[in-house]
């Protein structure tokens, strides 16, 4: 019976402890997610009147040329490096010959996989 | 005619060597069994990862228990190490009291010994635990704090377990806590709570954990749908917020500090994982992280895998207490899922309807199947409605969840 | 009543157990340093593959000192085992002069203790070595072999910085000797010599080893200016001749047989080395190369960085001596740049203006950073001269001398 | 001028510990040989992958014995310990009965001595076995099963060896039998009977093993010649019936119970082969199936070949008996091949001519090698002759084959 | 002379045994291998008698209609995904450009590779 | 005083030791390469001297053929097995269908990449 006894009240220990550490925890990331937050939106909206300021006093100075499509460009500001850009239009032309060709953009694509995907790739990776 | 006779002594010891005269029939019982698991994880694909060297273990430890024999240090005589062909002066010696010589005969532990060692002095789980956290994205989780709350329901039928396994008598506190970790539905949390509190136990206690995690979508569905109304099934629930680089890297940090400071036990474990998971969100240290999610952990799960397997000899898996374990392990696993379901009813109504409650019996863990039953359950009902995302959160929070309960039993039992 | 009595004793047991009662303000501030390297580490991205583990081992030893702790037995008497819940029989036993039976209570390390083992028995450091080995090109080395003189002169810092550490009267000559060889810019060498030399400081000598390591584009453009006109910083060197295969295959061999000959205490470092390069040379291994300079090394780095990480617990590193060896460390770091580029410049003089004394920064190690900083100064200048190819040869010339200086300092302060 | 003097003693110091001044002529012809090994490796492609690990550690301890030198603790007085600049205050003590207490100062061991545990211990190679099993294909034996008939003829090789090393009078029994087991062609067994029976002849014996299995092509070709008629060599198979998924599945299971019962002092291997082996006919572990055959025995590998290398120090290796080894291995290997062959004769016979005696060579082991001297010299006669897919059947029964033996050996002589 | 006596007795029990153990295995293997084998083939025929009984069943009810050749189909079963053969088809698509094309099968390599690329890939990876 | 006498001292052998040990090293190293290189060279020579040799004794008798462009013809000495060009060749087929076209030639990518590329390579990969 004390046997029973300690084992109802380490029952109702673990019970408490348990739920105290995971709700602290959903406080602490609630909280620092918030702050987070708020501190980047503002950061935004002060780099977006910082342009908004640049862009009224360029305005009359410099008018943009209309930009030229390049034989290779990359979108994504400049990550993929030029190298395998280059590796890629050299495929692209063995393919084509001489016909007229033009690669027109080199386009990352997403690393952000659905959730699907996700789900599906820790199914595979994650049985342990 | 001699050498026939010599030829014939051979053969008998050879033969008195051989497992035919060593072997019980609970180890040849032990090697039916391992069949079973085998068939298991090939043919029904049953977290064959640990599964399978699981049962290559069991099945190689009963047809050959001295692949977990211990090192043995033997005081022998002079006259014992002659009648065993060896010789004395290569040896050292001791004197013991009786004034008598004797030569110091050691003798190698076998291989599952040695590869034993890090199951024994708690290494492989953490590693496990290192490698999962390099997987594991706690985006869902960060997005929708909330969710701890149903990893944390979940383990409600850790501690309800320990009560009924007390209350049967057969069991220690230590075992009992043991046991009910197995409602964890986390196989390394599971191993590393029993190394430390009833290692006589590893073996049932693996093979029933890593069975059920197995078993999530047989045993989760009933229960859920027993506990739920169809409109509470059919709840919608919106997107979630997509969830900043900077929260990534700051949610291992704080978890850590946290849980560190309040559980110590749970720091081997919850380190590690939070660790691995700096690793993948940091995005600087790629190498180390592709390697330990792949390589590291693949050598680790095979030695845990074989050696937990070669835990289970005979004698110690072939008693009731081993019936006791798989019926209560049993009854954790249905408790923490029907434990996680209500929370999440709780939610529901907590929140005006915007919870569905499904998404509770994700909270036991066994990542990531047990969201997927979340998911599935809930388009039989909406065919539109897609819970995966939402079933996250709960899921990898009852990961932290069963860490902590681990480290609650350590903290009191050990 | 009783039972809210009892469920009050565990909480407090638990908060008693927990950090918030044991840790000390020293494990506050580590875990404070700790965060400012793992944003050094990750945002920075300063030597991330080791400073982030070092950094986590560092936070996570002083949230939970125990992870590192060691494997104890305790001697307790039957009146104690019982206290602790203990069952007497299954324990083994002692019996002293004062005809007392004891209880052998064992408890087991934690988990980076365990670990920690291969940094301590001086495991760790060699099989990076090897890694590194694998996949450097000794090439423009042996193209222009004078590059040694520069990859000796950085080398004088060790020992100028070894003088300063003894004067300072705080630091034995052996520890003096671990500090000093912070200037050799190389973080394996500085871990493998500190071990031996003074275990005690590893923890403050790894981090400032590493973090300079990642200071490198800092800390040595402005004394490379410093020290050279605009008209040796312009000269262009001409194009390395090429190196046949059989050169380099016999490079490794022919530099460990020297070298652990003369020195044998540098032969496991230079043997590792030049073993991964006699792999990658050789091009009939292919397989061990491979694995060699990533999974094996991968696996080491993890346990390397936490677990050096791990002995920075918060009494032994907020002491004085971290501070004086943090600046004798950076101190180090100058002189070794500075000394190899004076000899750059006698190079400069003695082959009539052809060498470019830039290159004599490099032969501190830290490859390859350091060796593209003298491009990167000398393009300043000419923006058609490229350096880069003739700063490797003392760039990788300086691992060498490193270790050779190791040697000397571990044959004579061991 | 009394710097000088001290300056002078320093540097006779650093002479004294180095090499020039240790190591004997043994230890620099030793360093001869390994340069030998290491061009038969590079250039010859001998074995490549372990053949040069081997020579490496052959070389290094040969330079500097100390990295297999074994962690010692001396008992020294206090006078000894200031005499060494050591602070006793630091060390623990003993006293012992003369009533003097005594410093104990512990040196950890070398770097080999410590990645040597594995192949003392038997780690190594039933996990290198692990590794082969994941990439042999046991569908040609299973197909036709008669070829272990083949498998267990080249054993006798083994035996035969045995008796005549017995006979010289130079070898006690345990070392025949380390010796008999180069015939097996099967490095791993070799070594890891080898550490059972006779650790001191590791180094000439795994040296000869490697070495024979790289000269298969050499020494198997005319003794298949000379043993066999051209009409026997002419002999063209019919193709080997296909193998379902099933019958490979259960073929490992089938194989580990059977030997594991039979020979347990053989279960480590085979238990081991087998396992690698339903990992990859299991289909459904692909992810630790990678990792045991890629990643881990690569590790295994450079482990096991320079820590064997380095058991051959100049001492051990520079004696009659390995001038025995060396011929009697060679005798072994050709006895293997012959028995081989002439049970393929008797197979030929048997089967009225449908068996073509040059596959029984392919029962060495020495996989793929041995198979495929099989097909090269079979295809000398008969251009369209393909044997190679009949020659793989006896060729993987070798591997399972020499296990065996290895089983016999160990039993009888352990 | 006690030495060779024990070392001949030695031979012909490690001859004996080894020979025992493998010949033990033949018989093994070689039953095993033959119930599988009938086994199978007593299934094959019973879903082939139930197939034709089906078939037989079937015919005057639904006349099959002629399989049109789709634009991307997968032999093999199904065991290449869609997924597979979409990417598949982009990349022929990228290539043709506007020609008129078809994918008509997509076909997965043999696996089991022929019997000299296998001891080809044993020669660079088993010299253990 | 006394221990800094003996930095002194040990400033002094370590700087001299280093320096001795490095120094060698640059004699061997300078040696072995001479010898080497002085070798192959000589050898190179040799052969050249016999080539010529032999081609003035073959010229009088065969006439060497004009060298037909095959199909498919690896460079490099035949480095690159024929398996792998038959695969390059396939794949060039069903990119060009059944467009005349020839595989002149396959080169192998220098594998010596450029020196930057090479400390590029070692920037992501040692920092160790
Ligand atoms: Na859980
Ligand atoms: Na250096
Ligand atoms: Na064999």
């Amino acid at each position: 019976m004390n046997n029973m006894m300690q084992a109802f009240i380490l029952l109702l220990a673990g019970f408490l402890v348990v739920f105290c550490v995971l709700i602290l925890l959903i406080i602490v990331v609630t909280l620092y997610s918030k702050t987070i937050r708020s501190v980047q939106e503002a950061n935004r909206k002060k780099k977006e009147a910082k342009i908004q300021v640049k862009a009224a006093k360029a305005e009359p100075k410099t008018k943009p040329e209309p930009q030229v499509e390049t034989a290779v460009t990359a979108e994504d500001d400049g990550e993929i490096p030029g190298e395998i850009i280059a590796v890629i239009a050299a495929a692209v032309d063995a393919v084509y010959g001489d016909k007229p060709h033009r690669i027109k953009a080199v386009k990352k694509s997403r690393s952000s996989r659905s959730a699907w995907a996700r789900a599906g790739a820790l199914q595979n990776t994650r049985p342990f | 005619m001699e050498i026939l006779q010599q030829l014939w002594q051979i053969i008998c010891h050879l033969l008195g060597e051989s497992g035919f005269s060593k072997l019980t029939w609970e180890n040849y019982a032990m090697v039916g069994i391992s069949f079973v698991l085998m068939y298991l994880a090939i043919k029904k694909q049953f977290e064959p990862l640990l599964l399978l060297p699981i049962a290559f273990g069991m099945c190689l430890v009963n047809l050959f228990p001295d692949i977990m024999g211990l090192p043995t240090t033997e005081l022998l005589t002079k006259a014992q190490m002659l009648d065993k062909n060896l010789d004395p002066s290569t040896y050292p010696t001791t004197v013991l009291n009786d004034g008598v010589t004797y030569y110091n005969y050691t003798q190698y532990g076998g291989l599952f010994y040695y590869l034993y060692q890090g199951v024994k002095l708690g290494i492989y789980p953490p590693l496990i635990f290192l490698g999962i956290g390099c997987m594991t994205d706690f985006g869902p989780l960060i997005a929708n704090p909330k969710s701890f709350i149903l990893g944390a329901a979940a383990q409600i039928g850790i501690f309800l377990t320990f009560i009924i396994a007390t209350a049967m008598g057969i069991f220690k506190p230590e075992e009992a806590g043991s046991i009910a970790i197995i409602g964890g539905a986390d196989g390394p949390t599971a191993i590393f709570v029993t190394t430390q509190l009833a290692p006589q136990l590893l073996g049932p206690i693996a093979v029933a954990a890593y069975s059920y995690m197995a078993l999530v979508p047989i045993i989760q569905p009933p229960i859920m749908r027993a506990l739920t109304t169809k409109k509470e099934r059919s709840v919608v629930m919106g997107q979630l917020r997509p969830v900043s680089k900077l929260e990534r890297i700051l949610f291992p940090i704080i978890v850590v500090v946290l849980v560190a400071t309040l559980l110590p036990d749970a720091a081997p474990l919850v380190g590690m994982l939070m660790l691995g998971n700096l690793f993948k969100e940091s995005g600087v240290v790629d190498r180390i992280n592709k390697t330990a999610q792949n390589e590291l952990m693949n050598i680790i799960t095979i030695f845990l895998g074989v050696t937990v397997g070669a835990t289970a000899s005979g004698k110690v898996f072939l008693t009731i207490q081993t019936g006791g374990i798989i019926l209560l392990g049993l009854f954790a696993f249905c408790l923490a899922t029907a434990c996680g379901v209500l929370f999440g009813k709780i939610m529901h109504k907590a929140t005006g309807g915007k919870v569905n409650p499904l998404i509770g019996s994700a909270g036991v863990s066994a990542v990531p199947m047990a969201a997927r039953i979340s998911q599935k359950v809930g388009q039989e009902e909406n065919p539109g409605n897609f819970l995966l995302m939402h079933a996250m959160g709960p899921n990898v929070a009852g990961v932290i969840g069963s860490a902590v309960a681990a480290g609650v039993l350590l903290s009191v039992l050990k």
